[in-house]
């Protein structure tokens, strides 16, 4: 079971902030991947990666990230702070 | 090495007057602060700043830890609020205290470059209309360059 | 656009919150201070500041005029000190405001590599058994190519 | 006449803040070697030219200034603000 998690526009599209879900995905990509099967609503969310980040284990990574142990996987905008 | 993700408004003099008092041998401050800009053509209701709780403590604390370990300085502090902002109430600051100008000014740059584009927050401006997620800036994501 | 030359302490967190509130449409603040450090190797009875009354507010003002046409700024202050000056009060300092980080960060530190060298000022080290005027350093002047 | 003032450790050697001079000096050298002939403290306090600054009229300027129409001519050493 992984912690997913979606912030900002993602978490509107998606319609929740975080979910846990059973996967066997070996990578964010492969995750991504089984998320876009879903329904629609993660398909459109997912539709251009080049607007999405990801962080696993609250770390910024990048979608080749093996998910070997992960706990927490967030997708999101690039960030706005400051 | 004050760090604080808050939802409260904070007041910039009180915390730069308590930055400076903690300081020793410190011989120059500089602060930073954002503040929420209406915008041109639609009056702004509120700003809505999103944030990742958890992460966000950590990737600032990180960020830091950076600027500590690049320049010569005497402390370093980032208040980042989130929540309900209005037009005209500071979003966040910085302060960098060091025994020299450039090593103060240099570090609160490198910290507010990082934590425009690496710290998980993100901006909504909602108006009587509309709310939109703002974009994040191609310049914003090159100023990381220089570093 | 306040300038002030003045013997009297002042508050950094009052001058701050002023500036600030005076502001309209700026998102970025930026502020130096200048603290008065003790020395590495003997107590420091006192700072005293020789300026050139006249000329200061002069120098100061063109200064301030410069870093205006140069950068996009909302409002820019300069407060800087004379006479008896004690370890741990503020010196001087600046303020500046712009729509964007970067125009308030640059413009800050012109005004504070220009404040070092060009306006007349100087500084005098007093302990308990001498009296020494701070030399100019070269990396103060070559500061001023980068403009 | 023309106001010659003197600050920091200028002020200190000369041992005067200001004075008025009559002068026929066309430059601020001129009025430098002048100076440097009254008496030993002047020419002490002039005999190094590179840690000298001038302003005439409170405006910074170089030791080939001329001095027609000066009022105010102040010499110090570099400034030392901020």
């Amino acid at each position: 079971m992984i912690k997913v998690m979606y912030f900002a526009w993602v978490r509107e599209r998606i319609g929740e902030a975080s979910e846990s879900i059973e996967t066997e995905a070996a990578t964010v990509s492969e995750l991504i991947e089984e998320l876009r099967c879903k329904e629609p609503r993660y398909n459109m969310a997912f539709s251009d990666l080049s607007a999405l980040r990801v962080a696993v284990d609250q770390t910024l990574t990048d979608f080749d990230c093996p998910l070997a142990d992960a706990k927490e996987v967030a997708f999101f905008p690039p960030m706005t702070g400051g | 090495m004050k760090i604080s993700v808050q939802a409260e408004q904070f007041d910039m003099g009180a915390e730069t007057n308590a930055f400076i008092a903690a300081q020793n041998g410190m011989g120059a401050i500089v602060t930073f602060s954002g503040i929420v800009r209406d915008l041109a053509d639609n009056p702004m209701r509120y700003m809505e700043i999103e944030h990742y709780p958890g992460m966000t403590e950590k990737a600032i604390g990180e960020i830091v830890k950076e600027a500590v370990s690049r320049w010569s300085l005497g402390d370093a502090c980032v208040i980042h609020r989130y929540g309900h902002l209005h037009v005209g109430e500071p979003i966040m600051m910085v302060a960098t205290s060091a025994p020299h100008r450039v090593d103060a000014f240099e570090a609160a740059e490198f910290l507010m470059d990082y934590l425009k584009s690496r710290a998980p927050f993100w901006k909504k401006e909602v108006t009587q209309n509309d709310a939109n997620w703002v974009d994040a800036k191609n310049e914003d994501e090159e100023a990381l360059n220089r570093w």
